[in-house]
C-alpha cells in the first residue's frame, strides 16, 4: 500500500464543513442500539468543545428506511425531508447536520436530485405546503456528524486523556474502519476523501494515535442492506456479507472496529455473536470478537469519559479487553449498571462467543 | 447451537486462483482445441439437447474452467455432432465430450 | 515566391513521418516538439504488434528520414495568427516563424490510470499501466513488476468506454496490446497464469486474431469476459479482483500478484488550447473535428490547417503513419493549388 | 521307382518337420481358443455348420476361390490376382502333386508328412514313365507359375506403383524373415530339385538346370545343402508363420466358415474378430482405398494397421486408430479377406470405460411428440438437416406438391436418432435413443417414416423396430410419388454426378433408387468411383478425433472424384455430405430433395393457377 498514493485522492476529495451553528437531526435508530452515541455527541461537541448545536423536538425520521425498503415512494420521502428543512430555517440554521448515515445520504440525494429537477424542488416545496404549511430554505452545507468529528479530530486529541495506543507493547491499536454505504458510495464528492479511499474515519484514528487497517473487503457493506435484514428470509444474506468481511479482516489482527452508521456497529457486533454460534469461530483473541464502536464512543474513550456511561454495557462483544490495551479504568461490576445505578439485569452469555 | 431461522450462505463468488482444474486440465490434453473457446454460443443454439435440457457446450466449458459441475448438461448430451459442425474455431465438441465423460468423475 | 515553410506541432511517430514525406517533396517542415525527443509515445514502447518489430528501430527510421528537418525539442506554440497565405507563428523558445500550413500532429495522452481509483494506481504495491510495463519490458526497473509472479491479470478498457472516466470511445489498440503483452509476460515467464479482463475483445487488424488464438492455444491466457469493478490488496500485498465473468454469470475473485491496467488514448490536454489558436473545433469525443471522418480525415476546416494521427482519434501504429503520408500528400497538392 | 534310402529319413528334414509340427500345433492350439472364446450360441451355431452340407459347400466353393484363387483380388486389379493365386494356388497344387506322387508310388510313405514335400529326394523316379512325365510335367509347371508369381511379388515390393497401388504396406521385422524365407523357398526347391533330376527325374525346368548344374558341379554330395536349404527356408517360414502376416493363410480359412456360419463381431477383441484381425493379409488395399489417406500422416490409421496393432497389443494406437476413422466403410467394400474395419474400430470404442455415461432411459419425450393428427406419413429430418436447411425445406415442399399430408416429426427439435452414439461405441446408450423414438413414432399413429439423412435412415431401417411402420429413404418415396403420377417433374438439363454417402451407399446397400430418381429429374452421371467404391466426402461424424482442418484434403480428394465425371453439379443425399461439399466445391452441390423440388417448380406455378 502506498500512502502518498491515497493522500493525493484525498486532496481531490475535500468537502467544506462550517466550523459552527448546526441544525443537528438525530437517528431513529441510534438511540436504542448505541444509547449513549448522540448523546456524547452533542456533549462532546457542544458542551467540551463550545459550538453551536441545535436539536428540534419536532424532528421525525427522514424516511430512508422506508424509502430503502421500497415501502415509501420517493416524492415522499423528499416531502418528509422538506419538513425536517423546514424546522431548521425555523430556527434559523443554513448547516445540517446528520447522525444517521442514510438521513445524510437522503438528504444530500434529495438536494442532488433537486438540483437535476429543479421542476421536482417545486413540487415538493408545494406537497410541504399542503400538507403542513411550512416552507424551507434548502441547507447550505449538509454534513454528517461524523464529518464534524473529523474535522474537530484534532482538537479532541489535544483534550485526549489516552491515545489509540497498546499500553501494553506501546504499539499504535490496529483499527479497521468502516463506513455507511450511503456516506459517499452514491455521491463521492460529498464524503471526506471520497469512496473509494474515505478518510472521515482513518482521519480520527490516526490523529487519536491508532493505526488503520486496510483489508480486501473494506468497501463491503455490513451487511444490513435493508431488505436483507429486515425480511427475515433474507437474513442468511445480511449474516453472510458480515462473516465474509471478517473472513477478510481476520489476518491483519485488528483491535476494535470504528463506524459512522447506524446499522454498521449493530450488524458488525451482533453478527458476531451468531457467527460464532453457526461457526464456532470467533475473530479477536481467546475467544472473544472484536470490539465494535461509533465514532463518538471511540472519542469518549479517548476524552476519557466512563466506559459505562458511554453505554458499552450494551455492545454484543465484550469491550474489556480492547479497554485493558487501551489502558482505561473501568468498574467490571458496575457494567450492568444503568445511568442512575440501577441494576439493568445481567444478559445470558453466549455459548462461544466469549463475554464478561 | 440456537435457531436463529437462517443462516450464512454459500458464497457464489468463485477464486479464480484457487480452482481446483483438475477435470479442465486433463481435457485440455485430451482435446486441446479446448483453449480455443471463445464462447460464442454457436454451439449452444445449435444444440439438438437444448430443446429438451439446459445443454450448452460453451456453459459446460466455461464452468469447467471455473470449477463448476457439469454433470447434469453432459448427461444430456446425444453426441449428435451438430456442434461441431458449427464451431468456427473448429474445435472438437464432440470428442471433448467424449473425452469428458471418460476421464469424469462423480463427486 | 511562396513560403516553403511548413509547421508540424508535435514531433511524434506522425509527425516524424510526414516531416519525411514533405522534405521528399520539396518542402521545409519544422517540428515543434513539447518533449526533449523525438518519437512520442512510440519511442518508449519496447515492441510493436502485429510484427513485434522494435518500437525503437521504427522511432530511428523515422528520425533517420527527417535529417535535414528543423526541430525545435522542449518547445511548444505560443500563438498563431492566420495570415493571407498562411500563418505566423511564435514558438515558445522565442522563434517566430511564418509556413504556408500547419500540421497538427499532437497525438493522445494516456489515460490516468489513478482516476480509475478503485483499480488504486499509485495505492497498491503491484498496479501498472500498459506503458509501465513496456518501458519494464524494454528494461527499465520497475519494483511494482514481482520477481517470480504467479498470476497476472490484465484489466482492458481502462478509462475508454467510461462515461463516468470522461471518455465514452474504445482506444482502440487496448485489446491487442494487452494480448501482445500477455504472450510476451508468458514468454518471460511461463509459469504464471495469465488473466485478461475484458468487456468486448476489439481484434480488428491483420493477424490480431490470429494473436488471441495464440494467447488461447500455445500460451493459455484466460479470457474472462467482465469488467473488474473493484481490487484491493491482501495482507501479502498481493491485488484482490474482483469482477463478474459475464459469460458463466458468477462472481469472480483473483488475487493476483501483478495487475497490469490498459490504459486508453485521449486527447492531448494542450490540444484544445491548439484548436483554438487556429479556431478549429474539438469533436464530442474530445479529439479534433476533420472536415469528415471518411474521405478528408486529414483536413481541419480551417484552411492550411491539417491533422495526422490520434489527434483525431485513437489510432494504431500503421494508421498513424499511413495518415501521415496521407497529410503530407494533401499538404502537398494544397501549396500547389491541386486540392 | 525306387526309394533311395531304406528308412525314408534324412536329418535335412527336421527344420521342416520341425515347423510343420509347430504351426500345426500352434494353429490346433488356437482354434480350441477361438471356439472357447465365442459365446455358447455362436459356438453351436458354427460347429452345427460344418456339418451342414450346403454350408460345407459353400465353405469349400469360398476356400478355393478366395485362398487360392483369389477371386476378389483379379476383379479388383489382375496383376495383383495373378501374382497372389499364382503363388497361393501354385503351392497348393504342389502339395496336392507331391501326395498324389507318394500316394502313387510309395503309399506306405504316405505317414511321413515330409515325403510329398522331399518326394524328388527320396524317390529316384524318373520322368520316362508316362506318369512321371506328366507328374513332373506339371510339378516343374506349378513351381515355374510360383517363381512368377514370386518375381511380380518382388517387384511390387520394390514399385508398387506398378501394380496401381500407390501405397503398400510398411512390413515390420517379423513380416520381412516371413517374406524373404516366403520368397527362399520356391528357388531353393527349384534349386534342390534340379541337383537330384538326373537321380529323381524331373521336367522342363529342373532338367535343364541341372545339366546346367553338372557341367561344373559333377558330385552328388552338392545336393544335400540344397535340400537342406529348402527344408531350412520352409521351417523358418512355418516357425515365424504365427508371427507375421502370413497367420491370414490359416486364419481365413476359419474365417470363411465361421462368416457362412452367421457369425459376427461380439467381442473388440476375441473369437470372431480375433479371426477377422488374424485374417489380414496386410495387403495394404485399405491403405489406397482410405479417404484419410490423402494425407501421409493418416495412412498409418488405415485398416492394415488396425489389425497389425491389435496383433500387438499396443493399446495407445489402437486407440488413435479406432478414433481417427471415419468409418466410411471403404476398407471393408475393397478387402480382400473381409475385414470389418468400421466394426472392429466400433468395438475398440465401445469398451472403453467411462466416468460419466448418458442416461436417457429416463426421459421424458411427451413433449417431442408429433402433433395429433391423421396424417399417415411422418418426416424425420434428423439433426443434420437443421444446418442445412434447404433439406428440410425442399422435402417438405416436395410433399405438399404431392399432396402428401404427413407430419415433420423434429420440426421443433427432437430427439437425436442414436447413429452418432453407436458410433461412437455407446451402444446402450444409442439404444435408449432407440426405444425413445419407437415410442414417439408408434405413438404417433404413422404408417410411414420418411427419412431424408442417411445416418438416421441406416439405424432406423436396421436398428429401429417399428411394427407397422415403414420405413424409407425419401429417394425412394419421391420416385414412388413420381410413378403414381403425383409429382410431374420437369427433367432438368443439368447433369448431376451422384455422391453415395457412406451411411445410406455402404452402410445399407442403397445404391440404385437415387440414381433413378435423379435420373428421372436430371441428367446423370458417374464418377470414376462410385457406388461401394464412392470417396468419403471427409466430414463424417464416424471419427472422433479429425479435426476440422485435417478434413479439407479428404473432402477436396472426394470432390476430384466427382468432378470427373464432367457432371456439371454435384448430388447428394446427405446433409453433411451436402454442408461438407458445399464448403469447398467449385461446382454446384444440391440434395436430391432440392434438384426434384426445382424440377417442380413449373408444376408448383400450375398448382396456383388453378387454384387462384
Amino acid at each position: 500500500m502506498i500512502y502518498q498514493g491515497k493522500q493525493n485522492i484525498w486532496s481531490d476529495y475535500q468537502k467544506e464543513i462550517p466550523h459552527d451553528h448546526w441544525f443537528y437531526v438525530r437517528s431513529c435508530i441510534r438511540q436504542s442500539f448505541f444509547p449513549a452515541s448522540e448523546y456524547f455527541f452533542v456533549k462532546i461537541v457542544r458542551d467540551l468543545l463550545g459550538k453551536d448545536l441545535y436539536e428540534s423536538k419536532h424532528h421525525t425520521t427522514c424516511g430512508g428506511i422506508a424509502y430503502h425498503c421500497d415501502t415509501i415512494p420517493q416524492e415522499t420521502a423528499m416531502t418528509i425531508v422538506a419538513r425536517q428543512f423546514a424546522l431548521m430555517t425555523e430556527a434559523g440554521y443554513k448547516n445540517l447536520v446528520a447522525s444517521c448515515i442514510t438521513s445524510f445520504g437522503n438528504y444530500t440525494e434529495t438536494l442532488e436530485t433537486w438540483r437535476e429537477f429543479p421542476e421536482l424542488e417545486a413540487r415538493i416545496r408545494e406537497n410541504l405546503w399542503k400538507a403542513c404549511r411550512r416552507e424551507f430554505e434548502k441547507p447550505e452545507y449538509v454534513a454528517h456528524a461524523s464529518d464534524i468529528v473529523y474535522m474537530l479530530r484534532n482538537e479532541i486529541a489535544e483534550k485526549a486523556k489516552v491515545r489509540l495506543i497498546d499500553k501494553t507493547t506501546g504499539e499504535p491499536l490496529r483499527i479497521v474502519e468502516h463506513i455507511g454505504c450511503h456516506y459517499s458510495k452514491m455521491f463521492p464528492h460529498k464524503g471526506v476523501g471520497g469512496a473509494e479511499y474515505p478518510c472521515v474515519l482513518s482521519g480520527m484514528v490516526e490523529s487519536w494515535g491508532g493505526q488503520v487497517i486496510d483489508y480486501p473487503e473494506r468497501r463491503h457493506c455490513c451487511g444490513f442492506g435493508f431488505r436483507q435484514y429486515l425480511v427475515k428470509a433474507n437474513r442468511g444474506y445480511s449474516v453472510s456479507n458480515t462473516h465474509k468481511k471478517f473472513e477478510s479482516m481476520e489476518p491483519y489482527h485488528p483491535d476494535a472496529i470504528i463506524t459512522n452508521c447506524p446499522g454498521c456497529p449493530y450488524f458488525l457486533d451482533r453478527w458476531q455473536y451468531v457467527i460464532s454460534e453457526q461457526t464456532g469461530k470467533t475473530y479477536g483473541r481467546d475467544g472473544f470478537g472484536i470490539p465494535v464502536f461509533t465514532y463518538e464512543e471511540l472519542a469518549g474513550l479517548v476524552l476519557g469519559y466512563d466506559p459505562w456511561d458511554l453505554g458499552l454495557q450494551v455492545h454484543q462483544v465484550a469491550v474489556e479487553p480492547f479497554l485493558d490495551k487501551l489502558g482505561v479504568a473501568y468498574d467490571p461490576d458496575a457494567k450492568y449498571l444503568g445511568v442512575n445505578k440501577e441494576e439493568l439485569l445481567k444478559p445470558t452469555l453466549p455459548t462461544v462467543l466469549k463475554c464478561f | 447451537m440456537p435457531d436463529f431461522g437462517f443462516s450464512l450462505s454459500k458464497s457464489s463468488s468463485v477464486s479464480l486462483d484457487s480452482l481446483d482444474l483438475g477435470l479442465y486440465g486433463e481435457l485440455e490434453r485430451l482435446e486441446p482445441g479446448v483453449k480455443t473457446c471463445m464462447a460464442c454460443g454457436s454451439c449452444s443454439a445449435a444444440c439438438t439437447a437444448s430443446v429438451w435440457s439446459g445443454m450448452s457446450v460453451r456453459k459446460l466449458i466455461l464452468n469447467l474452467q471455473r470449477g463448476k459441475d457439469v454433470e447434469k448438461m453432459l448427461g444430456s448430451c446425444m453426441l449428435c455432432g451438430k456442434c461441431s459442425m458449427v464451431c468456427p474455431r473448429g474445435i472438437n465438441t464432440r470428442h471433448l465430450i467424449l473425452s469428458l465423460c471418460r476421464i469424469y468423475k462423480k463427486q | 515566391m511562396q513560403n516553403r515553410n511548413i509547421l508540424i506541432i508535435g514531433g511524434g511517430i506522425a509527425g516524424m513521418e510526414a516531416a519525411g514525406q514533405l522534405l521528399r517533396l520539396g518542402w521545409e517542415p519544422v517540428i515543434v516538439e513539447k518533449n526533449e525527443r523525438l518519437g512520442g509515445h512510440v519511442a518508449k514502447w519496447y515492441k510493436l504488434f502485429p510484427d513485434m518489430m522494435s518500437a525503437a528501430d521504427l522511432v530511428q527510421t523515422l528520425t533517420d528520414g527527417i535529417k535535414e528537418a528543423t526541430v525545435y525539442l522542449k518547445t511548444r506554440v505560443a500563438s498563431m495568427n492566420r495570415l493571407k497565405d498562411g500563418y505566423s507563428v511564435v514558438l515558445s523558445n522565442g522563434v517566430s516563424l511564418q509556413c504556408s500550413a500547419v500540421l497538427i500532429a499532437s497525438g493522445f495522452h494516456l489515460f490516468d490510470a489513478a482516476k480509475k481509483e478503485e483499480y488504486g494506481y499509485g495505492v497498491y504495491d503491484h498496479v501498472i499501466t500498459n506503458a509501465d510495463l513496456e518501458a519494464w519490458f524494454g528494461g527499465a526497473p520497475d519494483n511494482r513488476v514481482p520477481a517470480n509472479p504467479g498470476q497476472v491479470a490484465f484489466v482492458h478498457c481502462v478509462g475508454s468506454r467510461d462515461l463516468k472516466a470522461g471518455n465514452a470511445q474504445c482506444s482502440k489498440v487496448c485489446c491487442m496490446t494487452a494480448i501482445k503483452q500477455a504472450i510476451e509476460f508468458k514468454e518471460r515467464f511461463p509459469g504464471a497464469q495469465v488473466w485478461c479482463f475484458y468487456m468486448d475483445l476489439r481484434l480488428f487488424g491483420k493477424k490480431y486474431e490470429d494473436f488471441y488464438i495464440n494467447a488461447q492455444k500455445d500460451f493459455g491466457v484466460h479470457f474472462v469476459r467482465g469488467r473488474v469493478s473493484e481490487v484491493s490488496e491482501d495482507i501479502d500485498g498481493r491485488v484482490v479482483l474482483k469482477a463478474e465473468d459475464t459469460l458463466a454469470g458468477l462472481p469472480v475473485k483473483l488475487r493476483a500478484d501483478l495487475l497490469v491496467l490498459m490504459s486508453g488514448m485521449l486527447c492531448n490536454s494542450d490540444t484544445a488550447a491548439l484548436a483554438s489558436m487556429v479556431r478549429t473545433e474539438v469533436d464530442s469525443d474530445g479529439f479534433l473535428r476533420s472536415r469528415d471522418n471518411i474521405y478528408r480525415i486529414n483536413e481541419s476546416r480551417r484552411e492550411g490547417v491539417f491533422f495526422a494521427g490520434a489527434c483525431t482519434g485513437s489510432k494504431t501504429v500503421p494508421e498513424t503513419v499511413a495518415e501521415a503520408r496521407a497529410a503530407a500528400l494533401d499538404i502537398h497538392n494544397y501549396l500547389n493549388g491541386n486540392a | 521307382m525306387k526309394e533311395r534310402f531304406a528308412s525314408g529319413f534324412d536329418p535335412f528334414v527336421l527344420p521342416f518337420l520341425l515347423g510343420m509340427i509347430f504351426v500345426l500345433g500352434y494353429c490346433a492350439y488356437g482354434i480350441v481358443r477361438i471356439l472357447l472364446q465365442l459365446p455358447r450360441k455362436d459356438r453351436r451355431r458354427f460347429l452345427l455348420s460344418l456339418i451342414t452340407p450346403h454350408i460345407i459347400l459353400k465353405n469349400v466353393w469360398d476356400i478355393f476361390c478366395n485362398c487360392l484363387l483369389h477371386v476378389k483380388l483379379w476383379k479388383r486389379n489382375k496383376m495383383l490376382g495373378f501374382m497372389h493365386s499364382s503363388i497361393a494356388f501354385g503351392w497348393f497344387m504342389l502339395i496336392l502333386l507331391g501326395h498324389i506322387e507318394v500316394m502313387a508310388y510309395c503309399p506306405d510313405r504316405i505317414r511321413f508328412f515330409y515325403y510329398p514335400i522331399f518326394f524328388n529326394y527320396f524317390v529316384a523316379e524318373n520322368e520316362s514313365t508316362i506318369g512321371g512325365a506328366v507328374l513332373f510335367f506339371l510339378m516343374d509347371f506349378f513351381l515355374l507359375m510360383i517363381l512368377t508369381g514370386i518375381v511380380l511379388a518382388v517387384v511390387k515390393r520394390v514399385r508398387s506403383r506398378i501394380f496401381g497401388m500407390r501405397r503398400t504396406t510398411r512390413l515390420s521385422l517379423m513380416d520381412n524373415i516371413g517374406l524373404y524365407s516366403l520368397w527362399a523357398i520356391f528357388p531353393l526347391r527349384l534349386l534342390a530339385e534340379s541337383f537330384t533330376a538326373h537321380i529323381s527325374g524331373g521336367s522342363f525346368l529342373t532338367i535343364p538346370a541341372n545339366w546346367v548344374f553338372r557341367q561344373f558341379l559333377g558330385n552328388d554330395l552338392n545336393m544335400l545343402p540344397t535340400w537342406w536349404a529348402y527344408s531350412i527356408a520352409l521351417g523358418v517360414f512355418m516357425c515365424v508363420l504365427p508371427f507375421t502376416r502370413y497367420m491370414h493363410i490359416p486364419a481365413e480359412m476359419m474365417l470363411i466358415p465361421m462368416r457362412n456360419a452367421g457369425l459376427r463381431i461380439r467381442h473388440p477383441r476375441k473369437g470372431f474378430a480375433r479371426i477377422e484381425v488374424l485374417s489380414c493379409p496386410g495387403c495394404g488395399v485399405c491403405i489406397d482405398a482410405c479417404p484419410m489417406s490423402v494425407k501421409k500422416a493418416n495412412i498409418k490409421d488405415c485398416t492394415v494397421y488396425l489389425n497389425r496393432q491389435i496383433r500387438r497389443g499396443n493399446e495407445k494406437r489402437i486407440e488413435e486408430i479406432s478414433d481417427k476413422c471415419l468409418l466410411c466403410g471403404k476398407c471393408e467394400a475393397v478387402c480382400q479377406v473381409g475385414v470389418e474395419g468400421p466394426l472392429l474400430r466400433m468395438e475398440q470404442r465401445a469398451m472403453r470405460k467411462y466416468g460419466l455415461s448418458q442416461d436417457f432411459s429416463g426421459l421424458d419425450v411427451s413433449l417431442l411428440a408429433p402433433a395429433a393428427s391423421g396424417a399417415k406419413v411422418l418426416y424425420f429430418s434428423g439433426c443434420m438437416t437443421r444446418l442445412t436447411p434447404s433439406i428440410g425445406k425442399s422435402v417438405t415442399s416436395v410433399l405438399h406438391k404431392a399432396g402428401v399430408g404427413f407430419r415433420w416429426m423434429d420440426e421443433e427439435g427432437g430427439l437425436c436418432c442414436g447413429r452418432p452414439l453407436q458410433t461412437a461405441g455407446r451402444y446402450e446408450q444409442a439404444a435408449q435413443l432407440i426405444r425413445k423414438n419407437e415410442e414417439l413414432i408408434l405413438g404417433s399413429g404413422a404408417d410411414t417414416l420418411v427419412l431424408s439423412c442417411p445416418i438416421c435412415y441406416k439405424i432406423f431401417s436396421q436398428d429401429y423396430k417399428l411394427p407397422g411402420v415403414r420405413v424409407v429413404n425419401y429417394a425412394t418415396y419421391f420416385s414412388e410419388l413420381i410413378a403414381s403420377g403425383r409429382l410431374n417433374p420437369v427433367k432438368s438439363d443439368i447433369c448431376y454426378v451422384y455422391h453415395d454417402p457412406c451411411e445410406s451407399g455402404r452402410g445399407c446397400g442403397y445404391y440404385d433408387e437415387p440414381r433413378k430418381l435423379l435420373g428421372a429429374i436430371a441428367g446423370i452421371a458417374e464418377a470414376p468411383m462410385s457406388r461401394s467404391e464412392s470417396v468419403c466426402c471427409g466430414g463424417s461424424l464416424g471419427s472422433l478425433t479429425l479435426e476440422f482442418a485435417q478434413r479439407e484434403a479428404m473432402t477436396r480428394k472426394s470432390l476430384e472424384n466427382l468432378y470427373a465425371s464432367r457432371a456439371d453439379a454435384v448430388a447428394t443425399a446427405c446433409p453433411l455430405c451436402l454442408a461438407t461439399f458445399s464448403r469447398y466445391s467449385e461446382r454446384p452441390v444440391r440434395d436430391l430433395s432440392e434438384i426434384l423440388d426445382l424440377a417442380l417448380k413449373s408444376e408448383k406455378a400450375s398448382d396456383r393457377t388453378v387454384r387462384g
